[in-house]
């Protein structure tokens, strides 16, 4: 037995995560959107997602949940194929503005919402939503209006909100977008410290390469590299070519910027 | 939710290229005229006019009948209702229903002057852009508080279209399902929908700030400008002729379906 | 509960317009006569376009679904704004997907646009009573909500039944019609009161100052 | 006489473009959002304000404006006091979210409506629209409607309704949120090269730090720090009392990304 074919039989074991195949999407008045998308994304993983605007991240994210239905191709999430139009609730997407995401009066009500409709009983839901809460830090903001929240705030709510459905696989489109940098450091230090396999697509560079262990760059409906965050973020002729900048700090020198992973205690800290 | 209205504003054809606000008042009048008709004699005439124009504006017979397919449901129950109820000549024995002559004719009447005017306004709408058509509207006289009102909200309905589709793919996402008619799902569509008015709300008055900042207001805002050449006014002039037409005709004729039940 | 083009004889399609600009010209007039008439359009195009898709939401009424009116509140967030916004979303309405009609444009405003400022005075007659209490708001709102929607019927199945271009239509096959009509409607004043008082809930918890009108 | 006296005169013969003093402003449901601001801005000055949400900023700006009253204090515009609720052509303000400000169908509409409100004759407004558009780059999107538009193509098209009033004072409420790489560093090479007096509010700093040569620094609706950007941004200690953080480039070295200012040819560059 050679050693590639080790390491094969050592990958098959685990079941991935996700496994997209050949994947192809075009909106009626738009085709080719997603041309032939191959990734395959293992349990625990962190891939950040990058490109320029209209790269089809966000359609890619869609027709990963099965609300887009692909031309082509197929997508399997841990072991399921996705039909189009089904309820996945191990699946969530964090949409890109959370204004999408909430609508219900309370953040309570708003948090319950995912919960409520996989049928759990009162208590559960419950129980759901006071640890959701915790893990956001966002526990005194239950009785608040939703409508009323800051943006930071808001973001905050609609993670909750997804966590509350205890999926296994995260999708984040945009999350840093409009965020104080309070909150964002927030939202960082939160997605550094989650268990779930994460997808992250953003346009912050600096954010990806905090959070995320490998790094899918796409272009024009297709992805054009895929690697380690600091390889290819850090290959300027690549970035530029479409349409990115390397990130600050990987200029001259690395600093790390990773915060420990702390308990949830103060939220004023 | 996709409008496709302005799919084929960019043919080109003498409608696309007629003046918008001559185009409205003769499009318009013609429209209202077959309004009049009810000799089936002219109903003919008014066929053959209905599809004169619209080959003429080059607009796909496709997009016409993707368009007819909603309106068509008020249709067929009419369809479905009249020749049953309305009448005394029986023509047609359907087992215990009768089919009565007058209530056909009715329908027959009906439906052509109902997918004639559907006709020529879509040949009115899909050759302008509905922008200019509301700009056209206000140099023929509408209030200018209505013209502001409608470009305003044209403007935001289609943004206003997608927050909701985005909306209501993230409530698909949290395993929302609307099959049953229940409280739950009553509030929660309330809750959809309440929260589109007060986004809206919101967002208005930040609108109205960036207008007045950009002196909204301060000096009374210019029409657009229009202007016509000769052939406009020839081409007004001609459907102006086929609309007095029709009316004529129909008087002459005696006015209703009478003529064709002796 | 729209009527569409080629149906209605033109007498009462010329009513319906004379009907629909006198309104439209009073409802001007008020707005003039504010302090500042422009402050008002921005509040009530946007809040028209929200109204006008939020009507594209379904509500599931098995064995189908059945669309939201709203004009009730409509009437009673947009004050005299309300006439001229439902003529511009009748307007749209009947351009866009050919709801409606041109002819019976000032018919439908009618229809749609007087139900609307009933509503209106029916949600100020609950700032009448002192008492803050939930249950008797709820319920003003349940009314203003169905009795908007219940007008709007009326005159709709009315018109519809008086003007259908049947010479021989018999009282008996008439009578019936209405019934059916009105009956067919009946859970959906049921459902546009339940809404109208759950949203008016939700306004009033989220952003009371919506409520004052414009 | 002295030498701070001779500063004193030197600095008095120019008239400040901006010069708030005791600036207080409350909403009717929270108080004391802004706290006695006072402010000095000279002509061609490129001010950042940097600060967490919640700040102020954006009331600030408003009320600068004359769309807020504030409740006490002055501010003077180009040598004019500003009265609530008049309009002024001179000074321009650029809102966080393009929507709120494109309210127009189509983009010659939108660009084209400041003007026509300062009842400038019908050539003199397309002359400004072209030229607004040209000095954005956008030229080619004048007849498209508006709602059609990308993020950035929305930003820049905002940014050129207000070019368009040839104002003399511009502000900036968050500019950079929202874009993806390409149309922020666009939009940086716009700002470098504006002639005019800028006000710029942003999280971004690196983006602040390009553009600015001067920075404030807000938190509780009050100033706590203005200077040079690099002193105040890389006061580390100051930054993080603040909710802020020292920006990247600040860190190990400077790097200068200031990129020429090119005249406007082509787009696709
Ligand atoms: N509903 C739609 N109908 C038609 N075309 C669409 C639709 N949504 C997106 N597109 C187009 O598909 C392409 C991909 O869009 P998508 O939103 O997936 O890009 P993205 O990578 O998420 O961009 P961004 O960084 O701006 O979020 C774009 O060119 C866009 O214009
Ligand atoms: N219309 C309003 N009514 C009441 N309070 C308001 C209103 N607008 C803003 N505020 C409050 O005033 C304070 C200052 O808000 P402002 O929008 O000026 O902050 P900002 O510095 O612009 O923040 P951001 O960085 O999030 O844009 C905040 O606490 C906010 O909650
Ligand atoms: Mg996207
Ligand atoms: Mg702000």
């Amino acid at each position: 037995m050679r050693e590639s074919d080790i390491t094969l039989l050592a990958e098959e074991m685990v079941e991935p995560a996700l496994s997209v195949s050949g994947l192809c999407f075009s909106y009626p008045d738009r085709p080719n959107v997603l041309n032939n998308i191959t990734l395959t994304v293992m349990p625990g993983e962190r891939v950040g997602l990058i490109g320029p605007n209209g790269a089809g991240k966000t359609t890619f994210f869609l027709s990963l949940c099965g609300v887009l239905k692909p031309s082509a191709g197929e997508v399997v999430l841990l072991g399921k194929s996705v039909v189009n139009g089904d309820f996945r609730p191990d699946v969530a997407l964090v949409f890109q503005n959370p204004d999408d995401q909430l609508f219900c009066p309370s953040v309570w009500d708003d948090v319950a919402f995912g919960p409520q409709n996989t049928g759990l009983s009162k208590d559960e839901v419950e129980k759901r939503v006071s640890e959701a809460l915790a893990t956001v830090e966002g526990t005194e903001l239950a009785e608040r209006p939703v409508h009323h929240l800051s943006e930071g705030e808001k973001r905050i709510i609609s993670v909750a909100g997804v966590l509350a459905m205890h999926p296994r696989l995260i999708i984040y489109d945009e999350p840093g977008a409009n965020l104080d940098i309070r909150s964002r450091r927030r939202l960082i230090r939160l997605l550094q410290c989650s268990t779930e396999t994460i997808l992250v697509a953003s346009h912050d560079l600096e954010l990806i390469l905090e959070v995320c262990n490998r790094v899918v760059l796409m272009d024009g409906g297709g992805i054009v590299a895929d690697g380690d965050p600091r390889r290819v973020m850090g290959n300027a002729e690549l970035m530029e070519a479409h349409g990115q900048e390397k990130p600050h700090s990987l200029l001259p020198h690395q600093v790390s910027h990773q915060y420990p992973c702390r308990p949830t205690i103060a939220r004023n800290a | 939710m996709k409008l496709g209205l302005d799919e084929y504003i960019n043919l080109d054809s003498p409608f696309h290229r007629w003046e918008a606000r001559y185009k409205l008042i003769g499009l318009i009048t013609l429209i209202f005229a077959f309004s009049f008709v009810r000799d089936l004699r002219m109903l003919l005439t008014m066929v053959g006019v209905t599809v004169a124009i619209y080959v003429i504006s080059r607009l796909p017979a496709s997009f016409m009948l993707r368009r007819l397919r909603f309106p068509s449901f008020f249709l067929l129950a009419l369809v479905l209702t009249l020749p049953f109820l309305s009448g005394q000549t029986v023509v047609l024995s359907i087992g215990p229903l009768d089919v009565y002559r007058e209530g056909l004719l009715t329908v027959v009447l009906i439906a052509i002057r109902f997918i004639s005017i559907l006709t020529i306004a879509l040949v009115l709408f899909a050759t302008t852009p509905l922008l200019t058509t509301i700009k056209a509207m206000r140099a023929l006289g509408l209030p200018g508080i209505m013209a502001d009102m409608a470009l305003l909200a044209l403007r935001y309905i289609q943004e206003i279209g997608q927050d909701l589709k985005k909306m209501q793919m993230s409530m698909r996402l949290r395993g929302f399902r609307k099959r049953r008619l229940s409280l739950h799902g009553l509030r929660t569509l309330a809750w959809l929908g309440g929260s589109i008015l007060v986004h809206s709300y919101e967002r208005s008055e930040w609108v109205y700030k960036a207008m007045i900042l950009r002196g909204y207001g301060h000096a009374p805002h210019p029409r657009a400008e229009f202007q016509a050449c000769r052939r406009d006014v020839v081409t007004l002039g001609i459907v102006l002729l086929i609309a007095a037409g029709f009316i004529t005709g129909d008087i002459l004729f005696g006015h209703g379906t009478s003529a064709l039940l002796q | 509960m729209h009527i569409p083009d080629g149906i209605l004889p033109i007498s009462v399609n010329a009513g319906g317009y004379a009907a629909t600009a006198a309104v439209t010209w009073y409802s001007i007039r008020k707005i003039k006569q504010k302090e500042n008439p422009r402050e008002g359009i921005p509040k009530a195009s946007l809040l028209t376009a929200a109204f006008f898709v939020v009507s594209w939401i379904h509500i599931p009424v098995p064995p189908t679904s059945v669309h939201l009116v709203l004009n009730g509140l409509l009437g009673a967030l947009l004050g005299y704004y309300a006439f001229p916004a439902i003529l511009i979303g009748l307007f749209f309405q009947a351009v866009m997907f050919g709801h409606g009609g041109l002819t019976t444009l000032g018919i439908n405003a009618v229809i749609m646009g007087l139900p609307a400022i009933l509503a209106y005075y029916i949600f100020r007659l609950r700032k009448l009573g002192s008492k803050e209490s939930p249950k008797q708001d709820g319920a003003f709102d349940f009314l203003a909500g169905a009795v908007a929607v219940g007008v709007s019927v009326a005159i709709f199945v009315g018109i519809l039944v008086t003007n259908l271009p049947a010479d021989f239509i018999s009282a008996a096959a008439e009578r019936a019609a209405i019934y059916t009509m009105a009956i067919a409607h009946l859970p959906l004043l049921g459902i546009e009161g339940a809404i109208t008082s759950l949203l008016v809930v939700f306004l009033r918890r989220v952003r009371p100052g919506i409520l004052d009108g414009v």
